[in-house]
């Protein structure tokens, strides 16, 4: 499954943060987004995810094989690993659960609350729910923060099966990840920071000339 | 091809309401003090209500346009979901205030009248009721307004907010027929007006109508232009801080 | 999505969830009222129907601030606006969810407080097929503000301005019902208009939210 | 020149007073909120006209 996308602007709130943004992954291939902080990964992002409605241009992927992680790691601190992960095989339909657990070495926190766990432990369980959705096209959002190097090592060894196995995925981050044939994308030459172009009131209504 | 969308675009509203609103405020004033002068000092009581019957030229205006106030936000407020024209949201949002102090006034002045008519300051009865409802629709609508930062989600919630509103204050409506049957004289303006009032009455009350219409409309158009200064305002300062 | 459901009912019962709250909330409620009127049971009796529907009003208010807002908070509103589950399902289980942790106990302890009230008995049947067809509406209508409401912090007191207006036909249909049954009056009418508002919540509100929520996610 | 309004003149002078006090008090809001955000954005205009 591959994802193309053209020309696309991005909005956040009232501001028109990137435009002209053109890039394709293919089946098979990651693609690493760069960039200053703010520069707009996160709103690049959550816009292939279908969260925030583009401004211009097009994605060319169908919205239902895109799996998300945002910064936040949305688990419930109240159940379990095994039961974090259960709910959100449910969501997207049932898969099995078993590579997930596996490919982070959750095996033996599956009882441990949430709740109980260390933020390294969290992001592995978060991670671990991007095999449960079953989805080819991957959009990360620093899917690394706090996992220690082994750990690292592991989300690059899961991300080089998914792209083996006919998967992509779109990953922005700060460090190295161990994935030499990824392609890599710096977006700040894509900001366009401005008041966004369907907003009226952007440019001036002089009445008379005040 | 000229199109009332058109006036959607805030400069052709800017240069439209600056023509309209002298006009407008100029009516409002002459048919208001007409009208209340009128009707204060030229026409006889009542023999029943006595003097209190004056009170009219101020609640039946100000309860008309009450709820021609909430009706011109429901119309606004869809215009923005379906065409998205800033101007027809904001015009909503410059309307809720001035439909408020008009829902006050009938409270306020229903109240008044009350007391001697029926000898207690309120009365459960279902109109003044619905207006207190339709008083607590105008808080949340402006209270939502200004819970949100961000100028175009709060046009968004507040539209949702106003269309399902306007749903259950229709309901309401019928359920407080339902729950208590009510003292108030039925209305006072209808098609066979003839059986209600009389003409002494009629004038200056037509009067004073067209002079709280008039004032509605001049105050929305000030106001729509002040929100679209305000609105130009934050796209200006959020530029400033992208800069 | 029902997997949204057992998930929203184990947080709920699980500790911290706040199961329970709003029914502790309803007994204290109707504890305190004839402190405030004095122990009259005639007096109790007249007004025990429209203390029982408010307390029950009030009861689901108490806990509608959290249907969203953790979801929100820890990013699984997020995870879950890009699932297949369409927010207008979301919405609607969120509702349910909510109904069965706080209509459905309030539904079985209200003639426990009835008779607390001196409520009189032909209303019993009536108190609980009122709240048990109109708690859902409650749950609905809730939801819907909760959902207009989620991106603002501290947006409990403007949820309760925003929904407390929009509960008020409920109340008089749910209230009435049980005071003309403890009049021996005939109740079925404003037992099916109750009704009727549940209905049209249950089938109209969850796009309402949806739409709040999408808006509030861009 | 003031209408006789025998018993009932408190509460037909206090509904005129009320409602034009509420009229008044929602015209001066309005005059006073437009000119307000008349300064600031004339004031933030002025310094972008500088700044281009």
């Amino acid at each position: 499954m591959s994802l193309s996308v053209t020309d696309l602007a991005c909005a956040r709130g009232p501001a028109q943060i990137l435009a002209g943004v053109t890039f394709s992954v293919a089946a098979g291939q990651a693609l690493i987004l760069r960039g200053p902080n703010g520069a707009g990964k996160t709103t690049l992002l959550r816009t292939l995810a279908g969260l925030t409605p583009p401004l211009a241009g097009t994605i060319e992927a169908d919205p239902d094989a895109i799996a998300y992680a945002a910064h936040a790691d949305g688990l419930k601190s109240a159940l379990t690993v095994e039961e974090n992960l259960a709910f959100w095989a449910s969501v997207f339909g049932t898969h099995d659960p078993a590579p997930a657990i596996e490919a982070f070495n959750l095996a033996p926190l599956l009882h441990r609350r949430a709740g109980e766990m260390s933020a390294g432990q969290k992001r592995r369980l978060s991670l671990a729910r991007l095999l449960v959705t079953g989805r080819p096209v991957w959009c990360l959002d620093e899917p690394t923060v706090s996992l220690d190097v082994e750990n690292v090592a592991r989300f690059a060894a899961a991300v080089k099966a998914h792209l083996a196995g006919g998967g992509s995925a779109v990953i922005a981050t700060h460090i190295d990840l161990g994935l030499p044939e990824a392609a890599t994308l710096d977006i700040s030459r894509f900001v366009a920071k401005q008041i966004r172009a369907d907003d009226p009131f952007a440019d001036s209504f002089a009445e008379g000339a005040a | 091809m000229s199109s009332l969308w058109e006036y959607a675009n805030p400069r052709k509203f800017m240069a439209t309401s600056a023509f309209l609103l002298p006009w407008t405020a100029g009516i409002a004033a002459v048919c208001l003090v007409t009208g209340l002068v009128w009707g204060f000092f030229f026409t006889p009581d009542d023999f029943r209500q006595g003097s209190t019957v004056k009170i009219i030229y101020v609640h039946v205006p100000a309860a008309i346009m009450a709820i021609n106030a909430w009706f011109m936000m429901l119309v606004t407020s869809i215009i923005w979901v379906i065409r998205r024209h800033h101007v027809s949201v904001l015009a909503a949002k410059a309307a809720a205030p001035v439909g408020m102090v008009f829902t006050l006034i009938a409270l306020a002045t229903g109240a008044l009248w009350g007391q001697p008519m029926w000898g207690t300051w309120w009365e459960w009865d279902p109109r003044l009721t619905s207006f207190l409802i339709l008083f607590l629709f105008y808080l949340g609508y402006m209270a939502l307004w200004e819970a949100i930062e961000n100028p175009d989600s709060a046009a968004d919630l507040t539209s949702v907010l106003c269309l399902v509103g306007s749903v259950f204050a229709v309901i309401s409506r019928y359920a407080l027929l339902f729950w208590n049957q009510g003292l108030h004289q039925g209305a006072t303006l209808s098609l066979d007006r003839e059986q209600n009032i009389s003409n002494v009455y009629w004038y200056p009350l037509v009067i004073t109508l067209a002079g709280f219409g008039f004032l509605f409309i001049a105050l929305v158009l000030y106001r729509t232009r002040t929100e679209i200064r305000a609105r130009r305002l934050k796209a200006l300062i959020a530029q400033e801080r992208m800069a | 999505m029902i997997g949204l459901l057992k998930r929203d009912l184990t947080l709920a019962i699980r500790a911290g969830g706040g199961f329970g709250l709003s029914l502790a909330f309803f007994l204290i409620f109707t504890t305190l009222v004839p402190f405030g009127v004095g122990p009259q049971t005639q007096i109790l009796a007249e007004i025990a129907p429209g203390i029982l529907w408010l307390g029950a009003l009030l009861a689901c208010l108490l806990s509608l601030d959290r249907i969203f807002q953790l979801d929100w908070e820890d990013g699984t509103l997020d995870l879950v606006a890009t699932s297949p589950v369409p927010l207008e399902g979301l919405a609607a289980m969120k509702a349910l969810a909510h109904w069965i942790t706080t209509g459905l106990p309030l539904v079985a302890a209200a003639p426990v407080l009835g008779l607390l009230l001196n409520l009189p008995g032909p209303a019993y049947p009536w108190l609980m097929a009122s709240l048990a067809l109109g708690t859902p509406a409650l749950s609905a209508i809730g939801t819907f503000g909760a959902a207009l409401t989620v991106g603002i912090k501290r947006g409990g007191l403007l949820l309760s301005l925003l929904v407390l207006p929009l509960y008020i036909p409920t109340l008089i249909f749910g209230a009435l019902c049980v005071a003309r049954a403890a009049t021996g009056q005939d109740a079925t009418t404003p037992l099916v208009l109750v009704a009727g508002i549940t209905a049209g919540a249950l089938a109209l509100l969850p796009f309402a939210a949806a739409a709040a929520l999408r808006v509030n996610l861009r | 020149m003031m209408p006789d309004l025998g018993t009932y003149s408190v509460p037909v002078l206090s509904s005129y007073a009320v409602s034009l006090g509420l009229l008044v008090a929602v015209v001066v809001a309005s005059i006073w909120k437009a000119r307000r955000v008349r300064a600031r954005l004339e004031e933030v205009e002025s310094r972008r006209g500088r700044a281009t």
